[in-house]
């Protein structure tokens, strides 16, 4: 499969062998929609209705990466998500109505108002926030890596960036100290083919993102990025070499941004071929369709999914709107422990 | 005649600089098809070419080491960090690379980095930093902070021109809210001069950046209650322009400084170790610091508004200084 | 009883901290097999093993990341730059992700970065500096300069114990200069309190690091002319121990403020804003800086020696003062 | 062939179907001597003497990577060197007493005593002075090739780093964005198997650092560093490929280095078999082997260009010895253009 960016093969990836259990092929649709719907809300009516302020960052098209990566971690495990890895939040348990009081910057957000959209983290869910400098995480997740060897702890960290964040000197650093100690971590670039406004081929000389691996020392996979099971295959491949003690992989989901950068970029920049050529490899319609193929749903079974996430939003909303925002001095604290 | 706003003036002055000089290039992430993201390269790929106008991969550091050798080959790159927070990135390209090549070697390192800053507009702790002071305090670089579209484009032009490392904070706030006539010569601001944006008797108000607004709103509040502000706008903090703000101490005998940075080691530190070395018999009450306080830039609005020093503070602390 | 040096101080410190708590581990470059280019870790390989004594790449960011990821699981990281001048390299990583997650998600980062700074021994521009107010001015971080070998050992195990990042910079010069007898029993210095070295009654020296010793070396002097100084060791930075400067400003009602690190931006700025707002009527006079000039760190000996603060500088402004 | 190092392969390269001309192989005799007793002498000697204060790093061993690369730049051609470069040093037109006056922390040294050692620069001879944060001179490079190609100069830069050097972030940042520039820069790494005390498997899970090419989108080449004919080879081909607008090459000379990290370093965590095997490689001797061995030098000629630099050496030295440190208030100058 040629995508129309001619630097870019998706190589086409096999069936895997083993398919994930019915109940998980149906959680995938479940969290994609979900996905899909909150950010829809978030980008195109609370943040032009003023109900978000600052900047907002959504992954619309590219739903099926952090759910087909994260759908089978265990609660032991560590999700670093980045910007555009709602799934992610909503697999490892934060809650509907915590995300849209922390794009609506209330005191019973991720952070308290402290921050803004994707920068959730939560400890009790093992979700690590995001910082703005790319790539920061990669180095954090090694970390993540080497105390669960130290401790000999069962447990592995999965890692997300962009493949424009790939450029970052710390990407270097971290996926390079990761492969040499051999820790437990998968590395996961959604490659959207697109930092911002700056194509793949003027970001890097390379084809593929995973053409870096070698050079580290780690295995390198690419998937289809927008076939959720293509996904879930990789990750589970890469969670079961790090937990068997072989060592971090990076995997490469070939994908596309289906927005604009953020909420205030048109994308004009993007050759309108492009979006038509992934809209037709949309992950939830691909998905939807597999498995009515398979009979695990039917056309209206799949329908009452994306009207079920729409009334789960409805609600959160209400709940989150009418949530307090922080109390100005609470500013002051907690830049300490406190005790 | 047209009024030009802050951001646009920063855009004609790298402008003007890129016609008349063809050393001058720029170059940053999504500066070139984009425009960069707060338009101040827009159109320059169209007119000056990709050889001029560099879109960059996401890498800061490398950014400003590639401006640092194209400069030691006798180029003027302006470097644009696409928020200045991300500056945290290259830090160790400018202070140990470009601060110090003079010193060491005698070559000359002409480049200028720049990049959005300040808060005001809900960026979060991540877009809305003001990292001057890491920067005022590493001896061989240059720091300018303008406060108006007239300064913003007269700086830009003068960094360019400066044979040292200049790092130029533009204030996000100020994109699109200030707007003024410019000359349509051209000029320059030169770095390390202040300006007074009011003359007044009681008490010298030391700020820059937005901050200056801040403080000439609350100017013409005090004046209201007879209480006569003098605001000194610093313009440049490296080299900053001692003369001017001993001379407005001296006069006024009462000082407040004011930033939007945080508090400890931020620039209000350095010009009151100045001033209380240099013109301590003149100072008739304490030196009062206005300052966003010791936290990371809060996001949700509550948050951020009590974060900024707002003219109630400067008002407050004004009442109580007239009153010593 | 055996004197114990600074540099073995911070050793030990670390080793029975590793000893007592075994989420305690330390990594950098030639932490391991070299046991640290100073020595500070040697022997700590052989005793508690490669998965606790971690030779890194050549990867300042990424060491401070992975100690952050790693103190964020529960674990108490103790991260080297080689020297202090390469935590360049890992400015984002620290003034980004370590200072802030506490902050923005109530994650604490419990890891301390540690390294030998400062002059005195010809190691030049890039192994000399005093990076201290990089982080001194980033609200979320801890900072601390040691200048005996008890509070080397204290600071340490304080450091380590904090539940917040702490940024630990020993100096260098004193490595094997300083010795004394250290209690056998476990004891920590609380960060954020200073420590009076000396009482006087005329003017206050506050300083810290290196330079405690430029102080009472010159308070050693002037003593013979019968001008006594006061000489507080700040010990730690941020937070530093306000009560305690100010309580020996009003005492003395005259202060230089001392320290080895470049004068713009620096630490005595800080203290100048706080004594000349809080103790601001307690002044009998300027306040004085003593400092670096600003300029890098230069290598030949003879601008080195020009560079740093001298016991005569101190002299001289003291009995400037003291005239005053 | 293989080394002692299991995780070192030292591709057995093919004499360079076209030699150097004789004189430029006699020069390569001259530099790597020049080198090698200079060095010897600054660390020694004039170190141990006491005249030397602080760090003083040499390249023992590793000459023929900066003569054999260096020797055919032209006068425009740029030099960023690292701290194991004598040889460019040399080549590039800088005198041994400006060299030794530089060690010794004179005025007349290349940074008039501001800083030290290899720290050296000079624009009249287009070199550039290293600073001690390793890897930060590769971006550097890639700016000035960017210079070169804004301005359509026929010119190249080479530039220096170590292994160890390749696991910082602004070695990664910098090699990628030439290559995206396809920049006229030559980047050659000196891999001596070790960063200080730390063997080149605890820097990296690759065999070569030329493995890292590949994940850049440059051609990556292996050469014998130890043999100054194939790393003129080496170099000639990159530099005539950036000459060409072919853009960037990353040479990995392979060599070890045959004294401890820096002067107070002994090395006692490197097995002596290493340095038995890597001293019967010495790029000196087998130099003049090979020169003896085709009539372009005799023995007596070879000994003779050793005495020969020793006695230039001897009269720099007494030079450099008698120069007058800086004025301590010099320490005020040049932080600014001073007009
Ligand atoms: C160090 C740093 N530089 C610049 C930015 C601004 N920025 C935010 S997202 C982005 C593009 C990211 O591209 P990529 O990594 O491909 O992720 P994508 O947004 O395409 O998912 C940029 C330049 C940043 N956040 N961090
Ligand atoms: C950023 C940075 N970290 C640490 C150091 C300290 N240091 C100096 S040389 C060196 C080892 C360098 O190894 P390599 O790059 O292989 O070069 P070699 O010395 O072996 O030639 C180290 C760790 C440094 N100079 N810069
Ligand atoms: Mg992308
Ligand atoms: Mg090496």
């Amino acid at each position: 499969m040629k995508t129309l960016n001619p630097n870019v093969v998706v190589r086409e990836t096999a069936q895997p062998a083993v398919l994930p259990p019915e109940k998980t092929l149906l959680d995938m649709l479940y969290y994609m929609q979900m996905t899909r719907e909150l950010e829809f809300r978030i980008e195109r009516k609370l943040y032009r209705q003023g109900k978000i302020v600052g900047g907002v960052y959504v992954g619309r098209g590219q739903e099926a990466i952090a759910v087909g990566s994260c759908i089978d971690t265990l609660a032991a495990d560590v999700v670093c998500p980045s910007h555009r890895d709602m799934g992610a939040f909503l697999i490892r348990g934060m809650s509907v109505r915590t995300i849209l009081a922390q794009y609506m910057a209330r005191k019973t957000g991720a952070t308290r108002g402290r921050d803004g959209n994707m920068h959730m983290g939560d400890m009790k869910h093992n979700l690590i926030a995001f910082v703005s400098m790319l790539g920061d995480n990669v180095p954090v997740a090694a970390g993540i890596g080497m105390s669960f060897k130290m401790r000999h702890e069962d447990r592995v960290v999965l890692c997300f960036f962009g493949d424009g964040a790939t450029s970052r000197g710390d990407w270097h650093e971290g996926i390079n100290m990761a492969a040499v100690m051999k820790v437990p971590v998968v590395y996961i670039c959604n490659n959207n083919q697109y930092a911002y406004s700056t194509p793949l081929e003027r970001q890097m000389a390379v084809e593929n993102v995973a053409d870096r691996a070698e050079a580290y020392g780690l295995p390198g996979e690419i998937v289809d990025g927008n076939n959720v099971i293509d996904v879930w295959g990789a990750a589970t491949r890469a969670i079961n070499r790090a937990r068997s003690g072989q060592g971090p992989t990076l995997i490469e989901c070939k994908t596309f941004r289906m927005t604009g950068h953020s909420a205030h970029d048109d994308a004009g920049y993007v050759p309108s071929a492009l979006f038509q050529y992934w809209e037709e490899r949309d992950p939830i319609a691909r998905h939807e369709k597999f498995l009515i193929e398979r009979g695990l749903i039917t056309r209206e079974g799949a329908d009452e999914v994306k009207a079920g996430v729409n009334r789960e939003i409805d609600a959160a909303i209400q709940i989150a709107e009418n949530d307090p925002f922080p109390e100005p001095e609470d500013c002051l604290k907690d830049v300490y422990y406190e005790g | 005649m047209a009024l030009t706003t802050y951001v646009e003036a920063i855009k004609q002055g790298i402008w003007e600089e890129m016609e008349s000089d063809e050393r001058v290039f720029v170059l940053g992430e999504d500066v070139g098809i984009y425009g960069g993201a707060f338009k101040v390269t827009a159109g320059m790929l169209e007119k000056f070419g990709e050889l001029r106008v560099i879109d960059t991969p996401i890498s800061e550091s490398a950014i400003v080491g590639a401006a640092i050798g194209a400069a030691l080959m006798g180029m003027r790159p302006v470097a644009e960090m696409q928020f200045a927070d991300f500056i945290s990135c290259a830090f160790d390209q400018i202070t140990n690379f470009a601060a110090k090549c003079r010193y060491r070697w005698g070559a000359g390192v002409p480049i200028v980095v720049r990049g959005p800053s300040g808060g005001g507009v809900h960026g979060g702790p991540f877009h809305s930093q003001n990292p001057e002071m890491y920067f005022v305090h590493t001896p061989g670089l240059k720091v300018v902070c303008p406060s108006t579209a007239y300064d913003a484009k007269g700086l830009i032009k003068a960094a360019i021109r400066d044979p040292d490392p200049v790092i130029y904070f533009e204030h996000k706030f100020l994109y699109r809210r200030i707007k003024e006539e410019l000359p349509t010569e051209d000029y320059i601001v030169p770095i390390g001069k202040a300006a007074i944006r009011r003359k007044g008797t009681d008490i010298s108000v030391i700020t820059y950046g937005a901050m200056v607004y801040t403080a000439l709103d609350a100017a013409k509040e005090l004046e209201k209650e007879g209480i006569e502000l003098e605001v000194l706008d610093l313009r440049s903090l490296l080299p900053f322009d001692k003369e001017a703000v001993l001379d407005s101490v001296k006069r006024t005998n009462k000082v407040i400084l004011l930033h939007e940075d945080t508090e400890i080691g931020g620039f209000a530190g350095e010009l009151a170790a100045v001033i209380s070395e240099e013109a301590f018999e003149y100072l008739d009450g304490p030196i009062r610091r206005i300052t966003a306080p010791n936290t990371p830039v809060p996001y949700s609005p509550p948050l951020e508004e009590f974060f900024l020093p707002k003219v109630a503070d400067v008002m407050r602390v004004a009442r109580e200084l007239n009153a010593y």
